[in-house]
């Protein structure tokens, strides 16, 4: 083959492709041809994309082996399919972009325009959340497959599912702030249509609207970064591009950008964007103080909530985080904030999911909090955080997305109850589900050998280090990054408990079901996808901390290449960290055993003696309540009495005006009294007055 | 005797002068005419039948007084007789007009308007139209007027009806009167005595009146414009009086017709109209 | 078979609705049957003729220069040189034109589609009207003479006012009355406005010509006789009162919601789809080319009250219990979009506010289809008389789902397009704007971005109460709580028609929306790189007055700053 | 003869008989006594005409004055006609008496005091009476006419 990135393009494409593909060809055929077997389409081609993917990951993984440390910052293959907008010459060459565009040795044309291409890049960074992306949601369409079997839209649910992945994985291909846009939302809207697929049940349609309006609203602050950096570094794209007038404009994350970090403004600016950038993050990675829509999402079908409320979409923010670490390296203040916001969703979403009865919510909130761990991971702003970072994005996906599918094979089981108070026990009568759970419960937890121990390890590890580290341009009186350390560790207590006292009041004690309820183990396309990703659970871990495959591979990104370069040797030995957090977890696991394990009578005395907390916790420390209050409901009555104000001032000012002339005919109609002589006099004084102006003025 | 009158003399010059000084802000209050117009709008509204008898000798008074300003503000004609006939006749004819509008009965009214028409027949002799002169007398006052007395006697049997003892807005119908003269006059008087005037030069010379309009074969040249130069008109004209005159029989012939169904339709459409 | 040249399909375009006006009266029997068919083969090939025009139109301006930018030009005299009075009949497109125009024929063979059933009343009238008011739509857009646009202008007035007196809802006769009267008493003003240019040019040149582009020419800055700035301002205003009513900018929004609520379903989608246009299409072609320096001057004012109306329309739509309502303010909001982006002046903005006008008339244009559906089903438009409507009408909730997302902006679909190029291209006035005046474009940029939040606040809750949640009906039209069966059959009283799911003919109304929806979403360039020449020659004369104002306070500041030594006093500086 | 001073005051007379009529148009309420006042105005229109007619030596201004004494026949003749209609149908020629062309739903004008008669009762003369008072007849006394 001559071009030895042809395979890669052809990958490339075909991975967003297929399940486009089966989402339209579902659509289509579903209602009325396929019906039941309309999982088929949707299946098919998402195995195939996975497998694509996986071949994508290898060939991405063969191409960058090969590859000088100049080239490992252009991205490893770019398509380019159509230009989706170019108006030429509509900014003012910005400062920025004039002094990178001297690097590339270009004369700096007066004016810029605004090229966007539908582009589509790949590199390990994208190769392996496809990879993830793909084959997860793969295993759920055929976990799916047994839970919705039987729903009057069964179609419609591979349809959206379908589309879903295409978006999503579209979101992790694009090489363009405004694509990244356009699939950044295009997400919310399959999360929203997935959300509120059971339209029917109000909390359904309620938890998708409200679902999308908080995405909103972090997108609101993801397009003002967006903006701020098209206006700082005059375009939008990725990569370099070629200008019509000749030359290159180096994309924002381009490889004569990356080659040197001078070219990247830093300053205000700098955290502005970032600032802004990280507002999006958190809107679509569920982050303080955004989190709010996540744990409602979870009226959407079960394995919606394992595959996109857990393990893809949510993740968005984290990669865009990642890609953008160039833009963050600019600005340690951004990534402090990161780091914050962080560590604060992961101890706070900790503490709500202490309390929370229902099992999906539960798993929402640790989801939240794990996505906070990643987060924190980000903002440390190394290179070994943020592999940490994307390793536990990783693994958290495998993890998370079993123990969602286990609480869905719960529900299945049970008729749709899922309130932990309903029932217990259930080890005996759903086996499989029981065991798998117990390995994503492990994981989650960070016990020795699962995977979530050591994606976490790595994290606490990062936050450590950076905690004694000194970097260059960043002071700091306050020990950040220490008390960080220390809220990740309890956090890490507070999810083996919280992660056990779920298992525990699920699946040990006494047999106890809703009286309705006929439990039994679920069907095979169920189970399978179960015990694969237990399977994930356990081992990805080891698997991918073995070699240190994962950190090289994906250090070879164009965005992190760089900041990999600067960091001398491999991360030191952290045993004392990982054993702090060992010792750490089983004490939660012991306390959750203690307390939930038998009599259950302690658990209520605690919660009397910590009452505040306990309350508080309970009730999701009142952020909806918080909200409504200060947000909505401020909004709601403005919007009533703007609409009185409307109504009455408005337009009543303009039907006053509209009277005047009715009023000014009856102040005359008097005039027109049907006198001839009031008409003659009438007459007489006009010709005067016409008189009077011609003669004296 | 000279005293009293060197003493009036400067009691109204002090005055004028004060009067000056006040005024010049507003130089229409020094114009004659301005006041003629006040006074001639005072007069006639005393003098229009208001009701009572209060006053009308005064209104009399006045008009003629505003009257007499206005005159004083007319050029001269050239010689006393001339004058002395002109300011006869236009005495006559202004102040039998002012009678027309002010007597209670219409039959006065009647009369003094026909002295109105007799004193601007004069007006035309004197102007040389000698024929319209004529006319008007003839015309007007011996056939119209006379219709007109005679319809008063058909319609008007008592002789003082209540409406003809009131005026309508008699204030702002004198008002307007009066300002419309004064407007007049005062276009007049700009006219004729502004210096980029034009109309000096444009005054006939006496030979060629006297082959014009004032040529002693006055009703034949008339008659023979009238018959060539205006033929088209006459005929229009004569042609409106036919119409006039049908008009009129029609009229007359119809309402009997129209009587009973209009006291018919009147009896439920009129709500509440005095009487 | 025959070429046609763009010319005669331009002219054909404008007689066709006439003659299919003219058949319908002709043939009128007085039963819809036959006045609907000729309106829908009138509609049809009027939009086969302007589509072909339309996408003849050459990208980038290419080949109009002969034409002075006007694409399948022709001008004739019309009323004659009377005395000096060039009044000619000049139709041609130009890139500010010919979305607008089809979209206009677009839109009109929707709504016959539309009323196919709803109209029982007086049929004849009714489609002729309809095809009467296509006329003046597309020659409005088409001409380039300022009489024969202010004849068209106010020619759409008539049929639409009829529309809504005649076949609209409870209170149509106000609404119509009040529609009528407002947008009349702007647009005389804004014909004193156009006069007063032509005799501004007269003066100049000794030439009364009506001639848009040729008093656009001799006015613009180029042109060697722009006006002095109070005159601008003057004419400004004048113009202003017209468009400004027709957008409907801010405070003078108000008989929009009523007209909106009172017109038959048709009515609606016209007057959202096209005739607020012509606010937004004035604006472009009057305003800014003939008073750049008013513009220029007023730019922060209008901005603001651009903004303002974004926001408040947004607001008020939360608080509306009626959908077309709702709808209407939805449509302030984004009309206030729109004229954001054309008053922020950069390339950018300009083609995405004009963007956003072309994709309002879609998305709205469809929402109010589908309420107009909604209203021929259950006969109301109370929001809180319906719900779950998407188990009974699975298709009109697809469809409804897809609007609003087009409304909302969701990338991938029109709205999108337009809205982040104007937002883009309004932070790019904002932030290349220094000095005091910047902090506060800043603010309104940043508001304009949290009215995309609002709107979609709005229409979801409107989707989220009338389509989703536990089916609700009204009495009469539905049927009780929880008695139906799996398919939504209804087990009480089956003697009752049960409420119908989308007609074919009803998809097909909606489906070349959606197209067009999808096309400018995901390829705008196509329809961008049409507008654009015209959109920048339009712009650029008040972007440049605006630089020059900026550079001049920049200046002024400078010298109040550092006062030179030659110059002992500074003097308070004026703008 | 001063030609201009001539014009002068005719004109001035003209206007002064013109604003005289018009008074009388507006304030007098007996349609007769109207229509003379109407005359009055077109009389004060002659004389200037006449005036001018000499000033500019020119017959046009007389010719339009027979013009305007034939139309004030014709007029004298129509309204005559009217008036008698008039007069006919209400009792009166008070012209506040004809105002249904008022505009609807608005009060009709009502004279606010109609003053009782100021003329005293008519004194005839009284003669010592001698034998029997003849009988009067009221209503012949009250129909006879004063003028």
């Amino acid at each position: 083959m001559s071009d030895p990135l042809a395979n890669i393009r052809t990958l490339l494409v075909l991975v967003p492709a297929l399940p486009l593909l089966a989402a339209v060809v579902t659509a289509v055929l579903g209602p009325r041809v396929l019906k039941s077997r309309a999982h088929w389409p949707v299946v098919l081609g998402l195995g195939l994309s996975a497998i694509v993917a996986l071949m994508l990951l290898a060939e991405v993984n063969r191409h960058s082996r090969n590859m000088a440390h100049d080239s490992k910052l252009a991205a490893t293959g770019h398509v380019t399919l159509w230009r989706w907008t170019g108006i030429p010459d509509v900014l003012a060459t910005p400062p920025a972009a004039a002094a990178a565009m001297e690097k590339a040795h270009t004369t700096p044309p007066r004016m810029l325009p605004f090229d966007v291409d539908v582009t589509l890049r790949v590199d390990p960074l994208t190769a392996l959340m496809l990879s993830m992306v793909t084959f997860v949601s793969f295993l759920v369409a055929i976990y799916a497959v047994g839970y919705m079997h039987g729903d009057r839209s069964y179609w419609r649910f591979f349809a959206y599912v379908g589309l879903f992945v295409f978006s999503m994985t579209m979101l992790v291909l694009v090489s363009n702030f405004l694509l990244l846009y356009v699939f950044w939302e295009a997400v919310g809207m399959c999360s929203y249509l997935l959300i509120g697929f059971w339209y029917q049940k109000p909390e359904a349609a309620a938890a998708g609207k409200k679902a999308f309006l908080v995405n909103r609203v972090g997108d609101f602050g993801f397009a003002l970064g967006i903006f701020l950096i098209w206006i700082t570094y005059g375009t939008l794209n990725f990569h370099d591009t070629t200008l019509s007038s000749g030359g290159v404009l180096p994309g924002v994350l381009g490889q004569i950008r990356l080659g040197d970090a001078s070219l990247y403004v830093p300053g205000g600016l700098a955290t502005a964007i970032c600032l802004l950038l990280l507002v999006g993050a958190c809107g679509k990675s569920a982050q303080f103080p955004l989190h709010v829509w996540l744990p409602d999402a979870m009226e959407g079908p079960t394995p919606v909530s394992a595959l996109i409320h857990a393990a893809t979409m949510v993740t968005a923010g984290v990669y865009m985080i990642v890609r953008c670490t160039p833009l963050f390296g600019a600005s340690p203040q951004a990534q402090q904030v990161v780091a914050i916001i962080g560590g604060l969703t992961a101890l706070l979403a900790a503490i709500i999911a202490v309390t929370q009865t229902d099992l999906k919510r539960i798993l929402a909130y640790s989801t939240i909090s794990q996505l906070g761990y990643m987060f924190l991971g980000l903002g440390t702003g190394s290179m070994l955080g943020i592999s940490a970072g994307m390793f536990h994005l990783l693994t958290h996906a495998f993890f998370k997305a079993l123990l969602f599918l286990g609480a869905g094979s719960v529900m299945h089981a049970l008729g749709g109850v899922i309130d932990l108070r309903q029932f217990s026990g259930l080890r005996r009568k759903m086996p499989v589900t029981c065991w798998t759970f117990l390995i994503g419960c492990l994981a989650l937890a960070g016990v020795l050998p699962f995977a979530g121990f050591w994606s976490k390890d790595r994290i606490l590890a990062a936050v450590h280090e950076r905690a004694h580290a000194v970097v260059a341009g960043y002071h700091s009186s306050f020990p950040v990054y220490e008390w960080l350390y220390w809220v990740a560790i309890g956090t890490a207590f507070l999810t083996a408990f919280y992660t056990f006292r779920a298992f525990f009041l699920a699946f040990c004690g006494p047999e106890r079901v809703p009286a309705a309820a006929h439990p039994h183990e679920s069907p095979n396309t169920m189970t399978l996808p179960l015990a694969i990703l237990a399977a994930f659970a356990a081992g990805i871990g080891l698997t991918l901390e073995a070699g240190s495959w994962f950190d090289s591979f994906l250090a070879e990104s164009p965005s992190l290449a760089a900041l990999a370069a600067h960091e001398t040797g491999p991360a030191g030995s952290h045993l004392h960290v990982a054993v702090l957090s060992t010792v750490v977890v089983l004490i939660g696991i012991g306390l959750a055993a203690f307390f939930y394990l038998g009599e259950r009578t302690q658990i209520d005395r605690l919660a009397m003696w910590l009452r505040p907390v306990y309350e508080a916790s309970h009730r999701k420390l009142w952020f909806d309540e918080v909200y409504d209050l200060l947000i909505v409901g401020p909004l709601r009555i403005l919007a009533y009495l703007l609409s009185l104000v409307d109504r009455f001032l408005i337009d009543g000012l303009v039907n006053l005006i509209g009277r005047l002339p009715v009023w000014l005919g009856a102040v005359l109609r008097p005039t027109q009294n049907g006198l001839l002589q009031s008409y003659a006099l009438a007459m007489a004084i006009g010709v005067l007055v016409l008189l009077g102006t011609l003669v004296l003025f | 005797m000279n005293l009293l009158l060197a003493t009036i003399q400067e009691t109204w010059a002090t005055w004028t002068t004060h009067w000056h000084v006040w005024t010049q802000h507003v130089p229409m209050l020094q114009s004659r005419l301005t006041w003629g117009a006040i006074l001639l709008a005072l007069g006639m509204w005393l003098l229009l039948p208001r009701g009572g008898r209060r006053g009308r000798a005064a209104g009399a008074l006045l008009c003629v007084a505003a009257l007499g300003v206005f005159a004083s503000r007319l050029p001269f004609l050239g010689d006393w007789s001339h004058q002395g006939v002109f300011w006869l006749l236009a005495g006559v004819t202004v102040v039998a007009g002012l009678g027309t509008i002010s007597m209670r009965s219409p039959v006065y009214c009647a009369l003094w308007f026909s002295l109105a028409l007799l004193g601007t027949g004069g007006l035309f002799l004197f102007s040389g139209a000698s024929f319209l002169g004529i006319a008007t007398v003839i015309v007007y006052a011996g056939a119209i007027v006379v219709t007109f007395l005679f319809v008063l006697m058909l319609a008007q049997p008592e002789g003082n009806a209540y409406y003809d003892r009131i005026s309508w807005e008699a204030m702002a119908s004198a008002l307007s009167g009066a300002v419309l003269v004064f407007l007049l006059s005062v276009v007049l008087a700009d006219t004729f005595n502004s210096p980029r005037s034009t109309l000096a030069a444009q005054a006939p010379a006496a030979p060629a009146l006297a082959k014009g309009v004032l040529a002693p074969e006055h009703v034949a040249t008339l008659g023979g414009q009238l018959f060539s130069r205006y033929l088209v008109s006459v005929e229009v004209i004569g042609v409106l009086l036919l119409v006039a005159l049908v008009g009129a029989s029609a009229i007359i012939m119809l309402q009997g017709r129209t009587d009973a169904r209009g006291r018919a339709a009147r009896g439920a459409a009129e709500e509440g109209s005095p009487q | 078979m025959m070429e046609f040249s763009p010319q005669h399909l331009l002219l054909w375009s404008l007689a066709l609705p006439l003659i299919g006006a003219g058949l319908i009266c002709l043939l009128n029997d007085g039963r819809p049957q036959r006045a609907r068919t000729i309106a829908l083969v009138t509609t049809l090939l009027t939009l086969l003729v302007a589509g072909r025009v339309a996408f003849m139109f050459p990208a980038n301006g290419i080949n109009l220069e002969s034409t002075g930018g006007a694409f399948a030009l022709t001008d004739a005299s019309w009323l004659g040189k009377i005395s000096g009075l060039d009044v000619r009949f000049s139709v041609g497109l130009d890139g500010l034109s010919v979305w607008f125009y089809a979209l206009s024929a677009l839109l009109s063979f929707c709504c016959v589609l539309l009323s196919w059933e709803s109209i029982h009343e007086r049929p004849a009238t009714f489609y002729s009207l309809l095809l009467m008011l296509l006329c003046g739509m597309m020659g409005v857009f088409a001409a380039r003479d300022i009489l024969l646009f202010y004849v068209f202008f106010e020619f759409t007035l008539i049929p639409l006012y009829f529309l809504i007196g005649i076949w609209g809802h409870e209170d149509r006769n106000y609404a119509a009355t009040k529609f009528f009267l407002f947008t009349l008493t702007g647009s005389v003003l804004t014909f004193l406005g156009l006069l007063t240019v032509v005799l501004v040019n007269f003066s100049h040149t000794g030439d009364l010509t009506f001639s848009i582009p040729k008093l656009t020419a001799a006015l613009g800055p180029v042109g060697g006789h722009p006006m002095p700035l109070h005159l601008q301002l003057w004419i400004f205003a004048a113009l202003t009162a017209g468009f400004a009513i027709k957008v409907p900018l801010f405070p003078l929004h108000t008989w929009l919601p009523l007209a909106h609520t009172q017109a038959p379903a048709a009515g609606s989608v016209l007057l959202a789809g096209v005739l607020l246009k012509l606010g937004t299409y004035g604006f472009a072609r009057f305003n800014l080319p003939l008073a750049p320096e008013a513009t220029a001057w007023l730019l922060p004012a209008l901005l603001w009250i651009s903004v303002a109306g974004i926001i408040y329309g947004a607001l008020v739509a939360l608080a509306q219990t009626d959908m077309k309502r709702l709808i209407a303010y939805s449509s302030v909001s984004h009309l206030g979009f729109c004229m954001l982006g054309l008053f922020a002046l950069t390339p950018l903005a300009v083609q995405g506010g004009m963007l956003q006008a072309v994709n309002h008339g879609l998305s709205t244009g469809g929402l109010f289809a589908i309420m107009g559906m909604i209203h021929d089903r259950y006969h109301t438009r109370e929001i809180s008389a319906l719900g779950g409507l998407a188990r009974r009408t699975p298709w009109m909730a697809l469809f409804m789902v897809f609007f609003t997302f087009s409304s909302i902006g969701l990338p991938g679909l029109n709205g999108f397009a337009g809205e982040f190029l104007l937002l883009a291209g309004m932070f790019q006035r904002a932030w290349m704007t220094t000095g005091p005046g910047g902090l506060g474009l800043k603010v309104i940029a940043v508001l304009a971005v949290s009215g995309v939040v609002l709107g979609a606040w709005y229409m979801l809750w409107l989707v989220q109460r009338v389509f989703f949640g536990p089916l609700r009906e009204p009495h009469g039209t539905g049927h009780g709580h929880g008695s139906h069966d799996e398919l939504g059959h209804d087990l009480k009283q089956p003697d009752r028609p049960l409420v119908r799911d989308l007609s074919l003919r009803e998809i097909g109304a909606l489906v070349p929306l959606a197209v067009f929806i999808f096309w400018i979403g995901l390829c705008p360039q196509f329809f961008l790189s049409r507008m654009a020449p015209a959109l920048q020659e339009a712009t650029q004369p008040a972007a440049a007055a605006w630089q020059a104002r900026q550079t001049n306070e920049a200046a002024d500041r400078q010298t109040a700053l550092n006062p030179r030594p030659s110059v002992p006093v500074v003097a308070e500086t004026s703008p | 003869m001063n030609e201009l001073g001539l014009l002068e005051n005719m004109l001035v007379v003209g206007a002064l008989l013109f604003g005289i009529g018009l008074v009388g148009l507006c304030a007098r309420r007996n349609m007769i006594v109207m229509f003379l006042s109407a005359e009055l105005m077109l009389q004060g229109v002659s004389v200037s005409l006449v005036g001018w007619s000499r000033f500019h030596n020119d017959w046009g201004g007389q010719m339009l004055v027979i013009f305007i004494i034939a139309v004030a026949a014709c007029e004298a003749a129509i309204a005559l006609a009217l008036l008698v209609t008039l007069f006919a149908d209400r009792g009166s020629l008070d012209v506040t008496l004809w105002q249904s062309l008022r505009e609807d739903n608005l009060p009709p004008h009502v004279d606010i005091e109609v003053p009782e008669p100021t003329d005293e009762e008519p004194h005839w003369p009284t003669l010592t009476p001698a034998g029997n008072q003849p009988r009067v007849d009221a209503e012949k006394q009250r129909h006879r006419t004063h003028v």
